[in-house]
């Protein structure tokens, strides 16, 4: 089954709608969503022309469009666990939050928070995702658990903070901090990175393009070719100034 | 010539800033201070006015030397002079770079405008009293 | 005037002797009256269990610290929202919720008193402050002297009458209610990073040690004929082998007072360890239960854990801060100026540590070996041990042995080995019950002659009505419908108000605050002393006369006046 | 007439020892103060009245008239934000709470754009601190970072820590370290035992360079971090570790700069790796005189100290998301309640520029140049001169703020309390 969403014109664009409404299982039983606009609460069919094409016994059959204008939709895709949505443009922030499983791709760039505590899972951003990719909550220990992210363009600053497990793969650069405080995981930057992995625990970091301002607690261990990128990577540990037995190579 | 925006409270900016009105305001707020080398190789004297701009915008200020400021950074008050050419990203953090915006300084003739002229300059019409 | 009739109540009012007794009970202008006018609103219990409203006697809910653990826990407070409705406010938070979140939830549970456990007489303004935003229980304030300058000073000189002096111009200013003395003199070698490891050794720079301060400060409370006794969080809290410390700290109490006890032993749970190290810990219930058997001048409350996340927070900063290095969590530490310390850290109570096993058992183990539930009161020192809407759990626990039989089974297989917990055949009853979550509260805390703590006529009019038939539950088997029962009452009375129906507040809360003014003579009194004022401006960095919490902060202050002593 | 121990509210000292003269309603002499709190006290020029921007330019109205049109131009938003609270007492920051409860608003404070990355990083890691007592008394080294208390927070150091005599320091100036570490010599530098000059945005890099030679790491550390010299991190280090009681003091310099709250983070931490060695406090040095009130009145009442959004009933609380310069900079809110702050000097320019776009209502004693972006500006008593109401000192001591003279103007806690009657139906909170 296929559920085609595409924004209708707003009186006022810029008011965030939270649509955490948005995952596959929930069409199962129709389209009779609530969402919120702003603190107005309104059904899905104020805010979107609905197509439905087929129909579906089971949440994993269920293919979710999203068309026009959603850069200001938040929580799309929230613990969503099967099924997949496909974003045509740019999607808000907190896209694919505590998603245990399915996929969501992005056609276009996605706003801050992309897959925040992520359990399983596939995000797919074909454009940029902004700051705070694949991480966690305020004052919570864990961020990312578990799934894959993969954004195609760069990230802004602090992507995969607090990374606890998974994948994070970035083909583009990310901004300042990536993997800052990680303790587990897996993060690839294909681009260039500043200060990447500040105060790290545990989990592997790789740095394919330059890193800027590496920090000073990290122990240079040895080189290490990385066959899987073609690459001789320098190998260090760290972050000393946090006991941390984590591993970032950077090409050398 | 590049440098670094910071700006921070001083004594005179808070005495004043119940004041924005007043010319005494307009003065502390607007003062740029640079390291007395880099106002050499920009060729200006202490109260010349010099241009900073970001890719935000411009804004007029005086320059003044101070020793303390490092090489290739500007000091100005918090206040509405620095705000007019911060970017407001906030990286994710509800904080504005008010203390590393990129900048581009240069000398200038142009004249200093006053706190209801930048307000005014962004939709807001000014209420005069001090 | 408005009146209530609570008709066919199962009152179990154990001050007043009553336990289980079918009757009515009629309320005027918030109190407890012989009969009401055919006016009066009436209420059937149904026969339903009904006692007087729950007293919890050692909470945080109010003031520096408990606000600071909210501070740095939003992962907490997304743990427990709800929005806005009818009269209630948005709440946020599980284990250190918002202020209508505790008020909320104690009051749906039938509390309708409580004792924060620990003010700093400095910070006390911002205590009060929560304390109107926590507005459906009666509120009092223990007042922190553990590290108090002036009270160490005096205690060294050997002066009962100085410190019973200090003692009531600190508690005026602070609108307290009682003294807390947690872990004292240790607060006080924290403001150099140091603490102390029993009760006979010095506190550095002051020349008192624990027991002395202990010792004058139980003499001064009876000089002042304070209605509560000193409240006592004792020293090496939480560390293997202090039960030594706490039976030490025991036997130095004296019975002064043929009212109420000399000594109320908080969270004795965390105090009643045996073993040296984190490996070799095991439970010292039984020592300590036999010690408080003997001793009448004792109380003590349970300083019960659950299982789950909770966050710990004390005045006890040195505790904290070894705490903190072995969970590696955050941290947060605030000493106060002359007065205290205190610390914060989340922790999570997990059934794969055998440690976290033997301290759930201990605190069980406390409360079935006392044999005079007065002397046993149930709490987890919320939310230390956990949160206090676990209460109903401990009570289904304390009921029901295939309860406690069920969850052992769960447990780390350690906990059979060093606790006696799985042997002890013993339940409590209903009557029991009722004495540990409220008589006892009201009687260690003095305030049965505030009309709290029963049901008797005169009595202040806080009534909890739970949906439990005690005539067709079987506690010991069905003890499922006892902890359901306990979570949410048919109605919560609030002085005469229903205040909660089915767990759902329904009126804006009137809550007071008690506080204590404690008589001193003419030439006593501290505010006239010139050596104490000079002191103060000297080495706090608040003004004297800033420093007293003004009337306005207690809209409903209820002021205790006690008699002069010569 | 001479009222003594009166309290400053500018700063977050709030100092409590001043003396003021007042003499027919006037206040004519202040005593004890900095030079901040003599023109607080001195020179306090108020807005007459209501005023209402028209067509035709700005006009006076009444009181009312203003409560009325300020509670319609709230209850018709779909994103209202309710932002400032800073220089008011906690009694006005509550009844705004229940305001934004009530309207689904997202309410915000000053932090925001102040301490608001401390708030995040203490959120991460705990606050080892204390109040300013305990400073006072017992420390021996006071390392002051990114911060310039003669400029800022001028008695700071003649109070609680250079200058104060303590009870375990009686001889403040020859028994404590003074260690001053920004990136410009200002003049708290000068006063310096001991100056460390950072490149700019290398904070986080010495921060963590430190954490790791406390631990024994030295060896790791290359000769040079952010042009500071290995040395001189070494010898820091050292006089930290063998100090009785140390205590650092940060301020904007760690928050704005790159990184934000990561910089506090790790300034945080490596309190605590010092704490395994002797006793270490640390403790940001608050802006406004009750900045610190709003995130305390904040936490209790919702459970976070800023950046709080009301939208779903729920509070939610995300700064980044949730924060006033954030919801300004994409257009979001759709009105504005500006109370007891400035946001139009100081939030950057694209922020501030969206408050003229929208209807904004002011509440403050003063013309400020968000004035110039609203469409009311209603005038109220400032608290700590014509108000009395509870403050918190930038350590969490909550002090009494004096009402010292009557100027005639309603106080902002009664203003807001009509616009919330009103927006209630006429029930109050």
């Amino acid at each position: 089954m296929r559920v085609i969403l595409e924004s209708k014109v707003r009186a006022k664009p810029n008011l965030p709608i939270e649509a955490e409404a948005i995952i596959p299982r929930n069409f199962l039983k129709g389209t009779d969503l609530l969402v919120y606009e702003g603190n107005k609460e309104r059904t899905l069919s104020e805010l979107f022309w609905i197509f439905v094409e087929g129909t579906a016994v089971s949440p994993e059959n269920i293919e979710v469009i999203l068309k026009g204008d959603t850069s200001r939709i938040k929580r799309v895709g929230e613990y969503m666990d099967t099924g997949s949505i496909v974003i045509e443009g740019d999607i808000g922030m907190h896209c694919g939050n505590f998603m245990s499983g399915g996929t969501i791709e992005i056609r276009g760039n996605a706003d801050s928070w992309l897959g925040r505590e992520m359990r399983g899972g596939t995000i797919l951003c074909r454009g940029n995702a902004s700051h705070y990719c694949a991480t966690g909550y305020r004052g919570e220990k864990k961020g990312m658990q578990g799934g894959k992210v993969e954004v195609f363009g760069s990230t802004g600053d602090f992507c995969a903070e607090y990374l606890a497990g998974g994948t994070v793969h970035i083909h583009g650069s990310a901004g300042d901090f990536p993997g800052v405080e990680m303790r587990g995981g897996e993060l690839i930057i294909e681009g260039d990175a500043t200060r990447p992995c500040g105060n790290m625990k545990s989990g592997s970091c790789v740095i394919l393009g330059t890193v800027h301002d590496m920090l000073p607690t990290f122990e240079k261990t040895r080189q290490r070719v990385l066959p899987e990128w073609k690459i001789t990577a320098d190998v260090y540990k760290g972050d000393v100034a946090n006991r941390g037995k984590g591993t970032l190579c950077v090409r050398s | 010539m590049k440098c670094i925006l910071n700006t921070g409270r001083t004594v005179p900016q808070g005495v004043s800033v119940e004041h924005k009105g007043a010319d005494v305001y307009r003065t502390i707020a607007s003062s740029c201070f640079l390291n007395p080398v880099d106002m050499m190789i920009l060729g200006i004297e202490d109260g010349d006015r010099i241009r900073v701009t970001t890719p935000t915008g411009h804004i007029v200020l005086t320059a003044r030397p101070a020793e303390g400021v490092a090489r290739n950074e500007i000091f100005v008050a918090i206040g509405p002079y620095a705000n007019h050419i911060i970017s407001s990203e906030t990286h994710g953090t509800g904080m504005p770079d008010f203390k590393s915006q990129r900048v581009d300084v240069e000398p200038t003739k142009e004249p200093l405008k006053s706190v209801g002229e930048l307000m005014e300059a962004i939709g807001g019409l000014r209420y005069d009293h001090t | 005037m408005t009146e209530i009739w609570v008709k066919n109540a199962c009152v179990i009012d154990p001050l007043n002797h009553i336990n289980g007794e079918i009757m009515d009970i009629a309320i005027r202008d918030g109190r407890i009256v012989e009969s009401v006018s055919d006016r009066a609103d009436v209420i059937d219990a149904q026969r339903c269990l009904t006692l007087p409203g729950g007293i919890d006697s050692h909470t945080h809910v109010s003031g520096t610290k408990v606000n600071f653990g909210r501070y740095m826990s939003p992962e907490d407070m997304r743990a427990g929202r709800t929005k806005r409705k009818g009269k209630m406010h948005v709440t946020s938070g599980y284990y250190v919720p918002t202020t209508f979140g505790n008020s909320y939830r104690y009051s749906a549970m039938g509390y309708t008193t409580l004792l924060e456990g620990a003010m700093a007489p400095l910070e006390a303004r911002h205590t009060h402050e929560e304390f109107t935003a926590t507005p459906h229980q009666d509120m009092m304030a223990n007042t922190l002297f553990d590290g108090n300058w002036a009270v160490m000073d005096a205690v060294r000189e050997k002066d009962v009458r100085k410190t019973a002096a200090v003692v009531a111009w600190t508690l005026k200013a602070a609108r307290g209610y009682g003294i807390k003395l947690t872990n004292p003199g240790g607060t006080e070698a924290w403001g150099f990073g140091e603490d102390l490891t029993g009760i006979h050794e010095m506190v550095p720079h002051f020349a008192v040690t624990p027991a002395e301060i202990i010792t004058t400060m139980m003499r001064a409370n009876e000089l002042l004929k304070l209605p509560h006794s000193v409240h006592l969080h004792c020293n090496n809290l939480g560390k293997p082998g202090n039960y030594q410390t706490t039976l030490e700290t025991f036997d130095i109490v004296p019975d002064l007072n043929p009212d109420r006890q000399t000594l109320y032993a908080t969270h004795v749970q965390f105090h009643a360890y045996g073993g040296g190290t984190w490996k070799n810990i095991c439970s010292k219930a039984e020592e300590i239960t036999s010690s408080v058997n003997s001793r009448p001048q004792i109380v003590m409350d349970m300083g019960q854990i659950m299982f789950g996340r909770t966050m710990t927070m004390t005045a006890d900063g040195p505790m904290e801060f070894n705490l903190h290095c072995l969970h590696h969590n955050k941290w947060s530490n605030h000493d106060v100026e002359l007065e205290t310390g205190s610390g914060i850290i989340p922790v999570t109570y997990s059934k794969k540590s055998a440690v976290n096993c033997i301290m759930w058992a201990i605190g069980l183990e406390l409360a079935l070996l006392t044999k005079n539930p007065y002397q046993c009161l149930l709490e987890t020192d919320n939310p230390n041990g956990a949160p206090f809407v676990k209460y109903p759990e401990i009570i289904g626990l304390l009921m029901s042995k295939r309860y406690r039989d069920e969850e052992c089974a769960t447990l780390h297989p350690e906990t059979e080995k060093r606790t006696s917990l799985c042997a002890l055949e013993r339940e409590l009853n209903w009557h029991d019950i009722a004495v540990m979550t409220r008589a006892g509260q009201a009687k260690a805390l003095g305030i049965v002659n505030q009309g709290k703590g029963h049901l008797g006529i005169g009595a202040e009019a806080d009534i909890a009505i739970y949906p439990i038939r005690t005539d067709s539950v079987d506690p010991a088997r069905e003890y499922r419908k006892v902890v359901e029962g306990f979570q949410k009452t048919r109605y919560t009375i609030k002085r005469g108000r229903v205040v909660s129906r089915d767990g759902d507040i329904i009126v804006d809360g009137a809550n007071a605050t008690f506080w204590v003014d404690a008589m001193v003579p003419e030439d006593l009194k501290m505010e006239n002393d010139p050596e104490f004022i000079k002191r103060f401006e000297q080495f706090y960095t608040v003004r004297m006369s800033n420093y007293p919490v003004q009337d306005v902060y207690l809209p409903r202050g209820r002021r205790i006046e006690t008699e002069v002593f010569t | 007439m001479i009222i003594h121990d009166v309290i400053c509210p500018f700063c977050g000292c709030l100092c409590d020892d001043l003396e003021l003269e007042c003499e027919g309603g006037k206040i004519i002499k202040v005593q004890n103060g900095c030079a901040l709190a003599e023109s607080t006290f001195m020179t306090d020029t108020r807005l007459p009245a209501p005023i209402r921007r028209t067509e035709s330019g700005w006009e006076e109205i009444s009181y009312n008239e203003a409560i009325k049109e300020t509670a319609e131009i709230l209850q018709g938003a779909d994103r209202p934000l309710l932002y400032g609270w800073s220089s008011t007492h906690g009694e006005a920051q509550s009844v705004g709470v229940h305001i934004a409860e009530l309207i689904g608003a997202v309410i915000d404070n000053t932090s925001t754009v102040c301490h608001g990355p401390s708030i995040l990083a203490i959120q991460e890691v705990g606050h080892p601190g204390c109040t300013l007592g305990q400073v006072k008394n017992r420390a021996d080294v006071i390392i002051y970072w990114g911060c310039n208390p003669i400029e800022a927070h001028p008695r700071h150091m003649s109070r609680y820590t250079t200058y104060a005599t303590g009870f375990f320091v009686p001889d403040a100036q020859r028994e404590r370290t003074v260690i001053v570490v920004d990136t410009r010599r200002t003049d708290t530098a000068g006063i310096a035992d001991e100056f460390v000059q950072i490149e700019h945005g290398g904070d986080y890099a010495v921060l963590s360079a430190l954490r790791a030679i406390v631990r024994g790491k030295a060896s790791v550390i290359p000769a040079k971090v952010a042009g500071v010299s290995k040395e001189q991190l070494i010898r820091i280090a050292e006089i930290c570790k063998t100090a009785k009681f140390g205590a650092i003091f940060f301020g904007l310099g760690l928050t704005m700069s790159r990184g934000k709250y990561k910089n506090i983070r790790n300034a945080i931490e490596l309190t605590d790796e010092l704490n395994r060695h002797t006793k270490f406090v640390i403790s940001p040095l608050r802006g406004h005189g009750n900045v610190y009130g709003s995130n305390e009145v904040f936490t209790w009442m919702t459970g976070y100290p800023f950046a709080v959004d009301f939208a779903r009933g729920i509070a939610f609380y995300n700064p980044g998301e949730t924060t006033a310069v954030d919801i300004l900079r994409r257009g979001e809110c759709d009105a504005a309640l500006i109370v007891a702050s400035d946001p139009g000097a100081n939030f950057p320019r694209a922020a501030a520029a969206h408050l003229a776009k929208i209807p904004t209502v002011v509440i403050d004693p003063h013309v400020n140049a968000t004035t110039a972006l609203a469409r009311i500006h209603i005038p109220c008593t400032a608290a700590g001169i014509d108000a009395a109401g509870t403050a918190y000192r930038m350590d969490g001591v909550p002090i009494r703020l004096k009402k010292v003279i009557d100027r005639g103007y309603p106080d902002d806690a009664e203003i807001l309390k009509k616009i919330y009657d009103r927006l209630n139906g006429g029930k109050g909170p």
